[in-house]
């Protein structure tokens, strides 16, 4: 009786769970899809804590409420422009619990598994450990806690490779001749050392991709565990956790027309692309802040095109109040959001949401490049890369093919950066000597912020 | 673990598989944020299996680790759950009072 | 029947039951016809329920009902992929001699 | 070693079967979809055949080869247009096969069965039973080989329900009392009947609807099969085949702008509707071929409809041809397809496929409705309800709602159609009165022809 129950409520947890993912496919029955999916969680739980083999709850209670607390705080305090770090910071915990929880099952079995399982378990152990370091590390890197330049040196992919192998190779040989607990050790302490080489080559700004893939390696682990655990609900949520992460990677290498095998060796950012700036030449055109308030108060059409700076300014509510000005006095204002624009997939769309920007006023790129021509200014609020129209032009370029937002087509162009920094690809970007380009250096919080008195008073 | 349940595991790996790929894909960019932060609490499941190994007091480096793991999870849950209904309160269609021309863009 | 078989298959269904609305959803009208053929020709999957039946030798009264059964879904299953691939072949997009114009049309 | 061996081939043949049907989400990749769930079948064959319980392979080979010589027979001659009755007399097959293994379980055990299994049993014989006679019965309705009016009479529903409710009983009694052989096969019996009751009270038009709907008994009878036998590959064919047969029934439904139960319980296309006809008044203009000819030939744009004429009077070879002779003369021609022109899901697109016209040129109701207002000459090929202004604009009428080809917006309408005849919804169509119309009687393939050779010579 006791096990139908349990086992019912995991299977509609699983069943919830999917129904939540299902509601994400669009902004309205999203809300409603994560209750589903909350509820579910909670009928996992309740079923859970009904199991046979718990004899003490004291431990539990206390991991629950101490882990809530915990995270509620987070949930809570977390400026979105923090979410990059967050992510990774999550992934480390999960993968640490799966990889602990099958580090204790090993242990209690004395090492001794049938094949299968020690099958499931090595993945589960493996996969978890280097998603923990890997993840934290991605974490500091986001965080600024180490330097976020890739870390290289000779011999590097080969050394990982060796690494890995060895850690494959103590696997293979516990699935056959079980038992041996310090070998066991050895395996996990390898993993979780390989989960930090193979985050140090890679740059922060290349993180986002990272932290997709190693979402993916959590999801897989808690799959793992479920094989082990003969569970079901952890094979399904572990395996759409896992499937999420890794369309996500993809998605992004597709945006910056880039493989996989690039960001994860490639060392993106660091000695290559530095090399490829300073190619381009010609002046760059200062414009006054009040010429730009004017020629925003009377035009017709205004595009804003946000970018990383935007999220680094925390500029979204300053672009908001700006818009807002410019549609008082009968501006068309519309948002042209780049697939990987910032730092994480949709990261415009949510800040923009916080400053609470209408979704409806967000367009994706094929929405609105057809719009540019017939758009009297462009504003490209601490974007770069992905209005560098050599993407388009250069077959040259690094970032060649990679699909832009063509605001070079606009009548004219205003960008707003701090000065002559770079964008995350370190490459050089012509927009900027172009002759529609006017460049107003500065925050672009304080820079919107007057631009809106500007404009109000214009 | 007996040939039949590992292959009726693989079953539901190979069903949960094709599902995610097909319910994933499905979710617009607009929402690729919140989704990360969703599946990062659904992840929490993992909660299932700490769970026992914290209360079953095998011995005591399990119900450690057990403990642990269960804090870990639940961080995960209720940090994930509460930030993503955060950011999808924030996702408005309508715009509110602040500007009502906002979607008088969209024509 | 253990409680344990009973669940697992009930995943299973659980899981085929999403994947088949979010299949099938997919498809397109102009491939409506075919669909059904095809779906058609997998039900005679029954077939391996039918084949044991009818080669196990329980009784005669089984024998007989396996028999029967074996030829039924076997007309179903080259039936319908007969057809199925029928119709396919005829879908075509690059017109074919007989008619340049064909896609033109679609500029 | 051999159970795993049957296991994986039923895991990849399940697989196998959902990359297929994945694969009918684009003509493209239809094929090679199909190529996948046809090895997937042989797959499935393959591993039964190891099966340790099999001791004689006579009968299992004979049936094989009688079913794949008949199952060929079948496949490569059946015309496209009888399509539906094809269809219909397979599920009535597969869901005969599901039944009849269920029995043979059932008498095999005694009836001696625990719960859980003879609860999944029934309903494998219940919906197998049903499904047969009622998929027989469309078949006979579909072919003509009984009148396909719908045969009701007072209290019809009532007595059904009755006779569904002790059928049912039977089975919830032998749940928890197993054992009688009697009892078993009176709900058998009672299921058989019960399959044509179903059926008896709707029209032949409604058929398709009906079909589908047995196509997802059919699905779900396997389903249980699996529940019985305890095998995944049945359950998830089953459900997909299932599902299938549902979304379809919904999609006509809706297209049809009509309930469900309005199909099953509604008797349509008999008196209620019949009622309706004749309030429509006016007169119909009929014109000469050659002046149609001429129109067509000196036309810039021209539409073609087709409904269920073209495909009783075979003519999509004619309106190809046709089509040519047009295009040969520079005229632009497009077809509009009506989602439920015809008779089943698709139905002129495999005609027309059939006659090779490219499936480019087909273009569903969004997409061609706004093209009508500059399209000179409209051709309506034995299509009625489809483009029935009334659906649009009265809003009394029975098919009130239902979206049609707004054929009556194009500067000139042509209607080929034997004469006064109805569509399946016995309805009056006020588009033969309008002064934009023109009817043009005769054989839609025999008139086509004409038009070929008139057009030529225009
Ligand atoms: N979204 C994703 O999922 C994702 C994932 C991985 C990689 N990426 C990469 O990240 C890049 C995103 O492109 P992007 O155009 O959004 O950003 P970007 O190319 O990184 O450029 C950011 C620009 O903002 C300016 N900036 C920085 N802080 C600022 C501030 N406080 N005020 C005003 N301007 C400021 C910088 O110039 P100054 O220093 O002169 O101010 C810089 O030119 C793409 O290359 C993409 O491939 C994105
Ligand atoms: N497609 C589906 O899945 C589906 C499913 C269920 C129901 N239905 C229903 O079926 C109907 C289909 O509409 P429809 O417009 O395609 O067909 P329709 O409304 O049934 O009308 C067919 C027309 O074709 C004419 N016709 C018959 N034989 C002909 C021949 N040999 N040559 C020329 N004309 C001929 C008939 O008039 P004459 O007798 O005067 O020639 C009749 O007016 C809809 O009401 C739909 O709801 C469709």
């Amino acid at each position: 009786m006791r096990t139908y129950f349990i086992e019912i409520s995991y299977l509609l947890a699983s069943i919830l769970f999917i129904l939540g993912l299902k509601g994400l496919s669009h902004p309205e029955s999203a809300k409603r899809g994560m209750h589903l999916a909350e509820f579910g969680m909670l009928m996992a739980i309740i079923g859970t804590l009904m199991h046979y083999e718990i004899v003490t709850y004291v431990w539990i209670i206390t991991g629950l409420v101490l882990g809530s607390l915990v995270g509620l705080a987070m949930g809570l305090w977390v400026p979105m422009t923090a979410m990059p770090q967050r992510t990774a910071l999550s992934h480390a915990f999960g993968a640490f619990a799966a990889a602990l929880v099958g580090i204790s099952e090993f242990y209690r079995a004395g090492g001794h598994l049938e094949t299968i399982t020690m099958g499931a378990l090595g993945f589960e152990v493996m996969l978890g450990a280097l998603t923990t370091t890997g993840s934290l590390l991605a974490f500091a890197k986001l965080q600024g806690l180490v330097r976020g330049t890739p870390l290289t040196y000779r011999g590097q992919n080969v050394f990982n490779m060796a690494l890995l192998a060895t850690t494959i190779g103590i696997f293979v040989y516990l699935i056959f001749v079980p038992g041996s607990m310090p070998l066991f050790f050895a395996m996990v302490g390898l993993a979780f050392v390989f989960g930090l080489l193979l985050v140090m080559p890679i740059g922060a700004a290349d993180m986002p991709v990272v932290m997709s893939l190693l979402n993916s390696y959590a999801g897989l682990a808690s799959a793992a565990t479920g094989f082990v655990l003969k569970n079901n609900v952890l094979i399904i949520a572990g395996t759409l956790d896992g499937f999420s992460g890794f369309i996500l990677s993809i998605l992004m290498c597709r945006a910056m027309n880039r493989s996989m095998t690039n960001v994860l060796f490639g060392a993106f950012g660091s000695a290559a692309s530095s090399a490829e700036s300073g190619g381009q030449h010609g002046v760059m055109r200062e414009v006054s802040l009040d010429d730009i308030a004017v020629q925003l108060a009377y035009a017709n059409k205004v595009i804003f095109v946000p970018g990383y700076g935007m999220a680094t300014a925390q500029a979204q509510h300053a672009v908001r109040e700006l818009a807002n000005a410019l549609e008082k006095r009968g501006v068309t204002v519309k948002y042209g959001i780049h697939p990987v624009a910032g730092r994480m997939p949709g990261h415009m769309n949510v800040l923009l949401a916080e400053a609470n920007v209408p979704y409806s006023a967000l367009y994706e790129l094929e929405q609105i490049n057809p719009e540019f021509p017939t758009t009297d200014v462009a504003v490209v609020i601490g974007a770069n890369d992905v209005v560098n129209p050599d993407a388009r032009d250069n077959p040259g370029s690094p970032i060649a093919g990679m699909p832009i937002l063509e605001v070079d087509r606009a009548k004219s162009v205003v960008v707003l950066k701090r000065g002559q920094g770079k964008g995350f690809s370190g490459l050089e970007n012509p927009l900027f000597f172009k002759d529609v380009t006017g460049m107003l250096y500065g925050d672009a919080k304080d820079t919107l912020t007057k631009l809106v008195g500007a404009v109000q008073h214009a | 673990m007996t040939p039949e349940t590992l292959i009726s595991a693989l079953y539901v790996f190979a069903l949960a598989a094709f599902l995610g790929y097909q319910v994933i894909s499905r979710v617009p960019p607009l929402l690729h944020t919140p989704l990360m932060s969703a599946t990062n609490a659904i992840s929490g499941i993992s909660l299932v299996g700490s769970i026992v190994t914290a209360g079953a007091d095998y011995n005591i480096v399990s119900t450690i680790l057990g403990f642990t793991a269960v804090f870990c999870s639940t961080t995960n849950v209720v940090g994930g759950f509460v930030i993503t209904d955060r950011m999808l309160r924030m996702f408005k269609r309508k715009p509110t009072a602040l500007g009502e021309e906002g979607n008088k863009l969209k024509g």
